[in-house]
């Protein structure tokens, strides 16, 4: 049904939809990223076991479960491209993979970061660490599959199809990692307990994800915007924003 | 001029058509299997030649050395029909695309993972393994290799168009080897510790099942991008 | 049906659009009625597609390529393939590996397969390369026999089809920039 | 408020370099990818006017070989 819409109509409304929603995301992430840093780094209580070293883990934390969610959305937009043939769908896969990379990135840093101090070693084969060390070499194959590619036809539905095969495999990944990891238990401290987290620690803690939420939504909508925009360079309504703009 | 659509006939051609390919230039079979053994000649050189570590080691060896000589033969998997233009034909075949890549993909794996699997009685000795651990190892191999090459396959096809693509196709594979990796490193583990290790067996065996249903549907999709 | 055009002006590709290797930027290609991504199996059947690239593999012989070819597309492999590789000039090479034969020669074999089929529609990319004037000849004939049993073909070539098909129909592409 | 200066807060009780480092490097690259997606927008829209100042002269060389 939707491949009759009329397909310039198609990405022009969707480049209008995303100018629409730019301006809520920037104002959600300026707004909660401010809040959430100040608040993490100097109004929340100290660790009574890891002192201030654990205030990694409102930018961490964050980072983390933005990986994975940025790497699902991904795959939904991948499904969404293949089955019905959207095309926007498959720009959006484009969009949100190297903002996924780079949250992933932060994640590793981060925890290495937080790793040192905790466990004397930038680097412990933890299974969230290495999970996440995964994610992002699935991250950069989807990447580096799409720039490989001259035809961005074929590069967009290559990219979709790795990341949908890569989606199937993520929760193996995981679990496989998870269990390859209580298999070799060495003695490191139980990572970043959220659940029995006390709540002057949750609320920044929660201030933060969405403050990292709405920086992925933001920069994925500026991305996509972009990537219509090159795809459909040579169309009128592209000429007449320009004139407008 | 009747046509008889028969799957089995499909599937039997184009198996035969890779194998009698493969038998044709003999260094097709060979050299992933020289790869593998070199590449288990360098460990002991490189760690030392202690038996009690070789055989610790033995189970992450062979599998690290068979993934990576996997990887060799899957470069050609489509790369020859690719370029001389046989997959337009088979696309353009009345048969579903699926059943094919299934007889590609088989045919792949009696080149490349069955020579293997076939050769670790001579690995075994190499590394020092004991009886228990040579049995598990075989029987790793019989289950992952296929696994690998069903895998592999996919990033094959999404690579077969592009100029350098087989070192982006590792680059997009291995990290999907890693499930298999450590299941089967854990069962020949398990088995030189004398535990039962049909767990990790019975893991790999599902994974392969999923593969086997799944991915020649990834792997039509991914060649019919590389042929358009 | 012709298409012609300069270098560069989109025949090949029109030609993998229609075949439905590649997917149009707009529109749809239609096949009796009905869309060719509906239902590409049932298009495949009647379609027979040679392109630039033959899908003649060069390791194999004649033999052996047309057997692999009539399996996938579910013909009968138990037909006289020696006498029609006599008819189109390649005998005694029947069995030797692809590649040792010359450029006109291995367009033959690729060729045999328009002998072999029952398609209705023949797409075909530049069919009359590296082939000689009696090859051309012969093949112009085939073409004719297809066409009287109410076949339809499309192919690209800088030929001049004129003299032999009364019923051609030219479709020039322009290049633009 | 839980640092009693502004040395405090920099010292992080002695995790400064950790906390600092893993903040820093977060910033970093978030203000990287917003800096890169904004220029792309810039060049890609750069390109749509070159191709319309280019389309413009063909134009133009055309109705000059006209007259």
């Amino acid at each position: 049904m939707w491949k009759w819409l009329h397909p310039y109509a198609k990405a022009d409304r969707a480049y209008q939809l995303c100018n629409t929603l730019l301006p809520y995301f920037a104002v959600i992430t300026v707004v909660f990223m401010i809040i959430g840093w100040v608040w993490g780094l100097a109004y929340a209580p100290a660790d009574y076991q890891q002192k201030d070293s654990y205030r990694i883990i409102f930018i961490h934390v964050p980072s983390a479960i933005l990986s994975m969610g940025a790497y699902s959305s991904m795959a939904i937009a991948a499904v969404i491209a293949l089955v019905w043939q959207l095309r926007n769908a498959e720009l959006a896969v484009i969009a949100i993979a190297p903002v996924g990379a780079c949250v992933t990135a932060i994640a590793l840093i981060t925890g290495a970061a937080w790793g040192k101090p905790m466990w004397g070693a930038w680097w412990v084969w933890d299974a969230r660490l290495t999970s996440e060390l995964i994610l992002l070499f699935l991250y950069l194959g989807v990447l580096s599959l799409y720039h490989a590619f001259e035809d961005k036809k074929a590069a967009g539905r290559a990219a979709s199809i790795l990341a949908i095969v890569g989606v199937i495999n993520l929760p193996i990944i995981h679990f496989s990692v998870e269990w390859w990891n209580t298999l070799h238990q060495g003695a490191t401290i139980t990572k970043f307990d959220t659940k029995a987290i006390d709540s002057s620690m949750f609320w920044p803690l929660m201030v933060n994800i969405v403050a990292f939420a709405g920086f992925v939504g933001m920069v994925t909508l500026m991305r996509l915007k972009n990537e219509i925009l090159q795809r459909e360079k040579h169309r009128p309504w592209v000429r007449q924003l320009l004139n407008r703009g | 001029m009747l046509r008889q659509h028969s799957y089995w006939q499909l599937f039997s051609a184009v198996c035969k058509k890779d194998l009698q390919l493969a038998f044709r230039q003999r260094a097709e079979i060979v050299n992933p299997i020289l790869f593998f053994l070199i590449v288990i000649t360098l460990f002991p050189l490189a760690i030392g030649p202690e038996p009690g570590l070789l055989s610790r080691m033995a189970p992450g060896i062979i599998w690290v050395a068979a993934l990576l000589s996997t990887m060799l033969g899957l470069d050609k998997l489509f790369r020859d029909d690719y370029h001389d233009g046989s997959l337009e034909q088979l696309i353009a075949s009345s048969y579903p695309l699926p059943l094919t890549v299934l007889g590609k993909v088989v045919a792949h794996w009696i080149i490349t993972g069955l020579p293997l699997v076939l050769m670790t009685p001579l690995f075994a000795l190499l590394l020092n393994l004991d009886n228990q651990a040579l049995i598990a190892t075989v029987l790793t191999l019989l289950l992952g290799t296929p696994l690998l090459s069903f895998i592999g396959a996919i990033g094959a096809g999404l690579t077969v168009g592009l100029q350098k693509g087989g070192i982006l196709m590792s680059l997009l594979v291995l990290p999907l080897y890693i499930p298999v990796l450590i299941f089967a490193t854990s069962a020949i583990d398990t088995s030189t510790m004398s535990l039962d290790y049909s767990g990790q067996l019975a893991i790999l065996g599902a994974m392969l099942v999923i593969a086997i249903i799944s991915a020649p549907i990834a792997i039509s999709s991914a060649l019919k991008v590389s042929v358009s | 049906m012709q298409l012609a055009g300069p270098n560069g002006a989109g025949k090949t590709s029109l030609l993998r659009i229609i075949a439905g290797f590649s997917a149009p930027d707009e529109g749809q290609v239609m096949w009796q009625g009905e869309s060719i991504a509906k239902n590409y199996d049932e298009f495949a059947r009647q379609l027979l597609f040679i392109g630039h690239k033959t899908g003649v593999n060069s390791q194999l012989s004649a033999i052996e390529n047309l057997r692999f070819w009539l399996q996938i597309q579910g013909y009968d492999t138990e037909q006289d393939l020696y006498s029609l590789l006599a008819k189109i000039g390649l005998v005694g090479l029947e069995d030797v590996p692809v590649r040792t034969l010359s450029a006109g020669q291995q367009r033959r074999v690729a060729l045999i397969r328009l002998w072999l089929n029952d398609a209705k529609l023949w797409v075909l990319d530049e069919p009359f390369t590296a082939l000689d004037k009696a090859g051309i000849a012969f093949l112009q004939q085939r073409f004719l026999a297809h066409l009287a049993q109410g076949g339809a073909i499309l192919l690209t070539t800088h030929q001049d089809l004129t003299t032999h098909f009364n019923e051609l129909q030219t479709v020039t592409l322009e290049y633009r920039h | 408020m839980q640092f009693d200066s502004f040395s405090d807060f920099i010292a992080m009780g002695g995790y400064g370099f950790y906390v600092w480092l893993s903040f820093g490097s977060c910033a970093l690259i978030l203000l990287g990818i917003l800096v890169s997606s904004f220029n792309d927008t810039k060049r890609i829209m750069a390109s749509v006017q070159q191709q319309a100042a280019r389309e413009a002269r063909i134009k133009h060389a055309q109705q000059e070989n006209q007259a």
